[in-house]
């Protein structure tokens, strides 16, 4: 409570929240208000911004505003999905690779290079072409989870194995205390904090995987995210038309949404670690 | 034996677990592209097939089955058939020993996508443009990143205030959508510099130096595409490890036995630096997919593009040829920082040597 | 330069007064640190105390009493988070406070005041040899006169004088044993003969042997004359017995009792010098039936204000009127209290 | 920290590769000349893009798909017999004086002023090798002619002028029956010079040994141009200036001294380059061609439809599977797609408005037409007459309880009709945009019909073997002398009928199984007549009754026109392009067929 009290005396932090729950709420609240329609052509294409259309309309002629709203909420959810599993992916081999060290971490530690060596994007392609209806939004977002989890492992590696010559470590081993009662009790608890600001970083880089990832082209069929926004814009023209409304918007949203995340975890890094501190 | 010798056991302990991560990582990229539905000759005779009779096309196919090592052959050359006349698949165990054994040889083999074309003639064709990108970008971004993170570390206040949130801001910025920005900014809203391509479209590389001044004014945009956001990812990371060593007491004890400030910098830089070498190379892993999109936006020559169309054209000798070479790049890396920091950093020699 | 390194004293002006003038001065000293909230929090209020040439003074209270904060403030160069509120600090006579950093760091540090830090084990910076560690010390003082090999040279001499093992020179700090980093530590912070010497808690964490082959080396540096004058930081009141000519007794942020030796080890005053030699576990003679007794309760918090007695909160013979008037340090006998009751 | 030290390994680094960027440019014969840099002067050089995507393989003719501009109907390095020009629907003489077609054998007669760049000159052995070649290697690309063709033979005649000429007769194969498709030959097959290729066979007796062979070093060609450098980066083509053809043009030159082709990565960088003026003449798909007019960015029409429309996007039907079997279903799905929008918005108005049937209602085709037919057999866009077809079918459709969102459909046993999906590439961004708006409309006529985007690879994989509900397709979109026959033979022929899962090239949909109840023999017969027809009444009658079937069965659905190919060029640069003020040519990219023509007559833009 201390911690949340000092956080919300520091003006980055309100500052992050604030941003973050102003692209939550682009995504969640303004659909309450604005009727979102990504199917229909309501225009020309790349219609500028109007009264009607606060946004303009993309190469179809659909409402960008409609595409930029449900593309947000496609990108919050691959965000958070990859970031869910590669965060439990790689907290739980980094313990466990930091905490019983020999052979163990140096096999994880290999699994871990493997999965650094190997394109994200190969693994990609080579999963979804097997798949036969195609790329959907949360397969996106299972392969950008199962494939990021390596650098989490790597930094809650470099901190298990730091604490766990700790005293209250050393204690429970000596009262007989197992291996996963270790992990999950006093290292887990102890790096709590440490794994919540990892799940905040890899949330953000998750959204922006997926925007890169669709950049490609390789992003979902099914759905509009801001990757494919992006994707589409580009591959559209909207550059040299001039069609500004068609990006810029979406870039806006991917900087915020990431940006936001950021700070977040910036500014409670400058909190639970007290170094960071003035 | 090795206990003597620390250094040595550090340097062949690890140079043993890269060797295994080569190996595996030889057999997934062997075997993940042929787990995909799609055949490759199936993709060229979907392409030359058509207009052809049936015995044509058979024949034709079965040429290029056995020019890519794909069916059973007798001693003789031969096709092994089935009894219904179908040829004989050749095992993915055998087309693998056939890949290592060439492989050995120096030959990557022939692109399915390309043929007749080598795959090594291919790599080495665009990978100078990856290179030539990408390496001084990267480092490059490396090095002013670091020096500015640990500026705004060691001297904190508007410098800090200002230059960090920016450096976040950049982070949190894709790199392709502010190139997009930078193309349509500076290439089509603002003519000064061009959109496409590595250098002028009438010029063929030379050792000239209009060709030079040409190469290097295409470069400039996607450069600071990467460089800019490269250079403050890498100033966040060093930023928060120089803070870290600001902090601990050795810097505490040095400022009060009154050493000069130059030589407390350098003591934070060089230690916060040594983490930071991972983060390089890392980043140097990531190149070339991080060429890719930088090579669409600006279609700028190098081996992105070839790498996306040999996957999605399930092109194996392609993809064998570009991952093996990604993959040998980056365990080179990596390893090097391994025993660069091993030497660097006696903490991490002495920690190995006692295990 | 060569003095400095070869541990003869140099004969100074000021020394030939060296009665008149103490060689430490401290005068109504207040420190505070500043939160990232912008809150000052005090960490010592109003210290005062001066010492003789060749004087030892002992400085003794609980964690977090402040006496680190004290001695980090002592010398002139304030790292953030803390920051002087008033007061003054001399060495011989001459103030080192609002000094510019370059010229305290030239002038002062290492060579008026020198710190010897706690942990030796975070204090050398780990990838660096020992020799280039203490090479950065002389050459940050020298103006870059003297050659690397000839500074080198002129550690290994001095290493031989005080009686180390020069081998560790070439080595990485992880590379030697605890005691001797605290040794090594010991070796480089007195490196330029300073004037005066702040060891705080320099045996903490140590085995009761490397803790005696330390201040062993102390006293050797001290025969020698490579320094004379010395503040001993310890939460072991009864350490000081064997090392201090006076002791100083500080409780959140204030001196609460000073005396000599023999008074503050055998007959305290005050009560929470009192408990303080009452919770040590030792076997000092006279104090043999008497059982280890623990201080009830916590020190205050700083960051409020407080306005009677700072220990009244857990003092075991609190009156009435403690926890409303400031207490004052007051002289009774030949030493100093901050009690009215003491007597 | 030395700086200093830092850096010295860096410079050398970076000037290695620039080394390594500048010694693995391929070097070619011709490129000593210009080994400086900036050798193509801007008004002698242009530039044209869109027929080479990645890095150049091959420039060896004998390969299936050799790059820009040996594989193709490109006619700058090797040359064809004849070209075809889709304005006048004449074929147009070239290594080929002129042509004589009976039912049974089509005779040319060889231009003896032929010389190939050796000096020798191009002669009817060099012909017959070329077509021969693949009778001794079966996997030579030039085998598919042995489809129509039955043998050729060679003897001389006496010209007009009184000069002998050699001449070749090909005789039509005799099962097949088809003079249109030898006709097409002769404008499809790039003649080789016998007396380089077959010194090379014989030696090595082994095809895919010389399709190893770059053939990039001083080719043996007979065309205006000839390989001069190529990188991963652009392929440079240098005017012969000894080219026999110059006597067709009054003894001119092209006007292009170099054609330089630029290999982009990306659609839109075509398309951008186009505007700056980096780029002169491009055939790829630029939407919205109408905003980039104020660029210089023309094309043969100045306003709709822009393109001279030659061919047809359609949706292939999957015929074996349930409901799409069902000609009414099919029907259905035409009457529910809304054409308009995939012309205005999919396909930023590229096309005139479509007609039923198979058959263009203009140009070579318009003879075949019928309005008659079209408005009596044909269905168009009409929502409400879908819906009706479907309920008189016996379908239901099961809308949402707001009755906007479509739930699913029912057959008229009951049972749920499962979703269909329209196979696509992703990433085709007009191909995209045309599968989902006609997903849209169909939708709201009550089909559960979704889009299925895949990859590319995918996409051509399943192509054949018909492993797909639908799938959007260009048919033969080249214009040759046998449209509108191929066509109709790509979209109906039962010929070589095959199961889903084989390979078939033609009618993937696999309408009309022969042999099972139902087969509507007169199909086939009238695709394999109709070739061999010379009376041209009786030819509109075989057509009209073909496109009769097509529209009552609709086993296809066609989307839109589409031109031959995307003809868009600058102005900025060079003038005089061939459009629709002034049809010199027909609207091709200088490269191809009679379009060739073009670079005699193209100018430097006076500025």
């Amino acid at each position: 409570m201390k911690i949340l009290k000092n956080l919300l005396k520091t003006p980055f932090f309100i500052f992050g929240v604030v941003l973050l729950v102003g692209t939550l709420s682009f995504a969640y609240i303004l659909p309450l208000f604005y009727h979102v329609d990504i199917k229909t052509c309501v225009g020309a294409p790349y219609m500028p911004p109007s009264a009607e259309h606060w946004l303009g309309t993309d190469h179809m002629g659909v409402d960008m505003l409609s595409l930029l709203i449900s593309g947000l909420q496609s990108s919050l959810y691959v965000g958070l999905l990859a970031g869910i599993i590669a965060t439990i992916t790689g907290t739980f081999l980094g313990l466990y690779a930091g905490f019983r060290g020999g052979w163990q971490d140096n096999t994880i530690n290999m699994v871990t290079n493997l999965f650094i060596v190997i394109p994200q994007l190969v693994l990609l392609i080579l999963i979804s072409s097997s798949m036969k209806e195609g790329r959907s939004l949360t397969l996106i977002a299972v392969i950008i989870g199962l494939t990021t989890w390596t650098w989490t492992t790597r930094a809650v590696r470099a901190q298990a194995a730091s604490i766990k010559s700790r005293d209250h470590i050393s204690l429970a081993k000596v009262n007989g205390a197992s291996t996963i009662t270790i992990l999950f009790k006093h290292i887990l608890m102890y790096l709590m904090s440490y794994v919540f600001m990892v799940f905040i970083m890899q949330t953000a880089s998750g959204i922006l995987s997926e925007s890169a990832i669709s950049m490609i082209g390789l992003g979902p069929f099914d759905t509009v995210s801001l990757g494919t926004i992006l994707n589409q814009a580009q591959r559209n023209e909207a550059l040299t038309d001039g069609a500004w409304w068609a990006f810029l918007p979406a870039v806006v949203l991917i900087a915020a949404i990431a940006f936001a995340l950021y700070v977040i975890n910036q500014s409670m890094e400058g909190v639970f670690n007290p170094r960071l501190r003035k | 034996m090795l206990k003597r010798y620390p250094t040595l056991r550090y340097i062949l302990s690890k140079a043993g677990w890269y060797f295994l991560t080569f190996i595996a990582a030889v057999i997934i990229n062997f075997f993940l592209p042929r787990m995909g539905a799609s055949n490759p000759v199936d993709i060229i005779m979907a392409k030359v097939g058509a207009g052809l009779d049936t015995q044509a096309a058979i024949e034709k196919e079965e040429s290029y089955l056995k020019e890519f090592g794909l069916v059973e052959v007798d001693k003789d050359g031969n096709i092994i058939r089935d009894e219904s006349g179908k040829p004989v698949q050749a095992s993915s165990f055998k087309q693998f020993i056939r890949y290592v054994t060439m492989s050995l040889q120096g030959d990557f083999g022939t692109s399915f996508l390309n043929y007749p074309k080598k795959v090594s003639e291919i790599i080495l064709g665009a990978i100078p443009w990856t290179i030539a990108l990408q390496l001084p970008t990267i480092v490059l971004g490396w090095i002013i990143g670091n020096v500015l993170g640990a500026l705004a570390a060691y001297r904190r206040g508007i410098f800090d205030k200002f230059f960090f949130p920016l450096a976040l801001l950049g982070n949190a910025m894709p790199f392709f959508a502010f190139g997009m920005l930078l193309v349509w900014l500076f290439a089509i809203q603002m003519h000064l510099f061009p959109a496409i391509g590595g250098y002028a479209g009438d010029l063929i590389p030379s050792f000239s130096w209009t060709f030079i001044s040409s190469a290097i004014y295409h470069f400039i945009l996607p450069f600071l595409s990467i460089f800019l956001l490269s250079a403050g990812g890498q100033a966040i990371g060093m930023r928060s490890m120089c803070i870290y060593e600001l902090g601990t007491d050795y810097i505490k004890y040095a400022k009060w036995l009154g050493v000069k400030e130059h030589k407390i910098i350098f003591y934070m830089f060089r230690n916060a630096m040594l983490p930071q070498l991972t983060g390089l190379a890392l980043s140097l892993g990531g190149m070339v997919g991080g060429a890719l999109i930088t090579e669409m936006i600006f279609s700028y020559p190098g081996l992105g593009m070839s790498v996306l169309t040999a996957i999605q054209g399930n092109d194996y000798p392609l993809i064998q040829g570009c991952t093996l070479l990604v993959t040998i790049c980056v365990l080179i890396a990596n390893f090097s920082v391994d025993i660069a920091i091993g030497f660097l950093d006696p903490r991490v020699r002495a920690g190995q040597g006692a295990k | 330069m060569s003095e400095v390194l070869t541990g003869v004293k140099q004969p100074e002006v000021e020394t030939m007064q060296a009665d008149s003038t103490p060689i430490f001065e401290v005068k109504d000293l207040h420190l505070h640190y500043l939160t990232r909230f912008g809150d000052k929090i005090p960490a010592v209020s109003g210290v005062s105390f001066s010492m003789k040439q060749g004087e030892i003074l002992g400085i003794a209270g609980e964690s977090g009493c402040g006496k680190s904060t004290l001695v980090n403030g002592c010398m002139g160069l304030f790292i953030p988070p803390l920051y002087p509120t008033s007061g003054d600090v001399r060495v011989k006579g001459e103030s080192i406070m609002n000094r510019t950093p370059k010229d305290i760091r030239k002038n002062v540090l290492g060579r008026k005041v020198a710190m010897i830090p706690q942990g030796a084990f975070n204090s050398l910076n780990p990838t660096r040899k020992i020799k280039d560690i203490a090479a950065d010390v002389i050459e940050s003082h020298d103006d870059g006169m003297v050659s690397k090999k000839e500074i080198y040279e002129r550690l290994r001499e001095r290493f031989h004088i005080i009686g180390m093992d020069d081998s560790i020179l070439n080595s990485y700090p992880i590379q030697i044993t605890a005691g001797m980093r605290q040794r090594t530590v010991i070796a480089i912070s007195t490196l330029l003969n300073p004037q005066m010497v702040i060891a705080d808690e320099p045996t903490s964490a140590l085995d009761v042997t490397t803790q005696k082959a330390v201040i062993r080396m102390i006293f050797d540096l001290l025969e020698k004359q490579i320094f004379s004058s010395m503040i001993f930081i310890t939460h072991e009141l009864p350490l000081l017995r064997h090392v201090a000519d006076r002791i100083a007794v500080m409780y959140a942020g204030e001196f609460v009792e000073v005396g000599t030796t023999e008074q503050l080890i055998f007959d305290p005053r005050q009560p929470y010098t009192k408990a303080l030699m009452g919770s040590m576990l030792s076997a000092e003679p006279g104090q043999k039936q008497k059982k280890p007794v623990a201080i009830e309760g916590a020190p205050p918090n700083l960051a409020k204000p407080i306005t009677g007695c700072r220990f009244a909160e857990r003092c075991p013979v609190v009156q009435k009127d403690c926890k409303l008037n400031k207490q004052e340090l007051r002289v009774v006998g030949e030493r100093l209290v901050r009690c009215d009751y003491a007597k | 920290m030395n700086i200093k030290a830092l850096l010295r390994p860096q410079t050398l680094l970076a000037g290695a590769l620039l080394c390594g960027l500048i010694s693995c440019q391929n070097k070619t014969g011709g490129s000593k000349d210009n080994a400086g840099a900036g050798g193509f002067p801007r008004k002698e050089t242009l530039y044209m893009a869109g027929f080479q995507w990645g890095e150049p393989n091959t420039f060896n003719p004998l390969c299936d798909w050799p790059a820009f501009p040996v594989g193709g109907n490109y006619n700058l390095m090797y040359e064809p017999l004849m070209a075809f020009n889709s304005l006048t629907g004449q074929m147009e003489g070239l290594l080929a004086k002129s042509y004589v077609k009976t039912d049974t054998v089509i005779s040319i007669i060889m231009d003896s002023r032929a010389k190939w760049s050796d000096g020798t000159p191009v002669t009817a052995a060099d012909v017959k090798y070329t077509f021969e070649v693949s009778k001794e290697y079966p996997a030579a690309p030039t085998n598919y002619v042995w489809n129509h063709i039955g043998k050729i033979t060679q003897d001389t005649v006496t010209d007009a002028d009184g000069s002998k000429a050699e001449r070749l007769n090909f005789y039509v194969h005799k099962e097949r029956k088809n003079p249109l498709c030898v006709l097409d030959y002769f404008t499809t097959v790039r003649i080789i010079p016998r007396h380089y290729f077959k010194t090379l066979l014989d030696s090595l007796k082994d095809l895919s040994a010389i399709q190893k062979l770059k053939i990039d070093q001083n080719p043996v060609v007979s065309g205006p141009y000839t390989l001069d450098t190529y990188s991963g980066e652009k392929i440079v083509l240098k005017r012969r200036d000894d080219y026999w053809g110059k006597v067709l043009f009054q003894d001119r030159l092209p006007n292009p001294k170099y054609i330089i082709h630029p290999i982009y990565k990306s659609n839109e960088a075509f398309s951008l380059s186009l505007q700056q003026g980096t780029l002169d003449i491009s055939s790829t798909f630029i939407p919205r061609i109408w905003v980039k007019q104020k660029e210089g960015v023309r094309t043969w029409y100045p306003k709709e439809p822009y393109f001279v429309p030659a061919a047809m996007s359609m949706l292939m039907i999957n015929c074996t599977k349930a409901p799409l079997n069902d000609k009414n279903f099919r029907r259905a799905m035409a009457s529910a797609i809304n054409y308009k929008e995939i012309q205005n918005i999919a396909f930023s108005m590229y096309s005139p408005d479509l007609e039923p049937g198979l058959i263009l209602p203009f140009g070579m085709e318009k003879n075949y037409y019928s309005k008659e037919d079209a408005d009596k057999y044909g269905v168009r866009f009409n929502i409400e007459n879908a819906k009706k077809i479907l309920k008189d079918a016996g379908y239901t459709s099961v809308f949402s309880s707001d009755g906007k969102t479509l739930e699913y459909m029912k057959n008229a046993k009951g049972e749920k009709v499962p979703t269909l999906f329209i196979k696509s590439p992703a990433g085709w961004t007009d191909w995209e945009a045309m599968v989902s708006t006609a997903v849209k409309s169909m939708r709201e006529a009550g089909i559960d019909i979704r889009e299925g985007f895949v990859d590319a690879s995918v996409y051509f994989n399943s192509l054949p073997t018909g492993d797909w509900d639908l799938l959007l397709h260009a048919p033969v979109p080249e214009v040759t002398p046998s449209q509108p026959w191929r066509r109709f033979e790509a979209v109906l022929s039962s010929r070589n009928w095959k199961p889903i899962g084989e390979k078939m090239n033609e009618n993937q949909g696999r309408f009309n199984q022969p042999g099972v109840k139902g087969y509507n023999a007169k199909i086939d017969s009238l695709l394999r007549v109709i070739p061999s027809i010379s009376d041209e009444a009786k030819k509109v009658e075989a057509y009209r009754a073909l496109n009769v079937i097509f529209m009552e069965e609709q086993p296809t659905l066609p989307l839109v026109y589409r031109p031959e190919q995307f003809y868009e060029f600058s102005v900025k640069n060079w003038e005089n392009f061939p459009n629709e003020q002034n049809p010199y040519t027909p609207p091709q990219i200088p490269c191809f067929g009679v379009g060739i023509k073009a670079l005699w007559e193209i100018k430097p833009t006076a500025k």
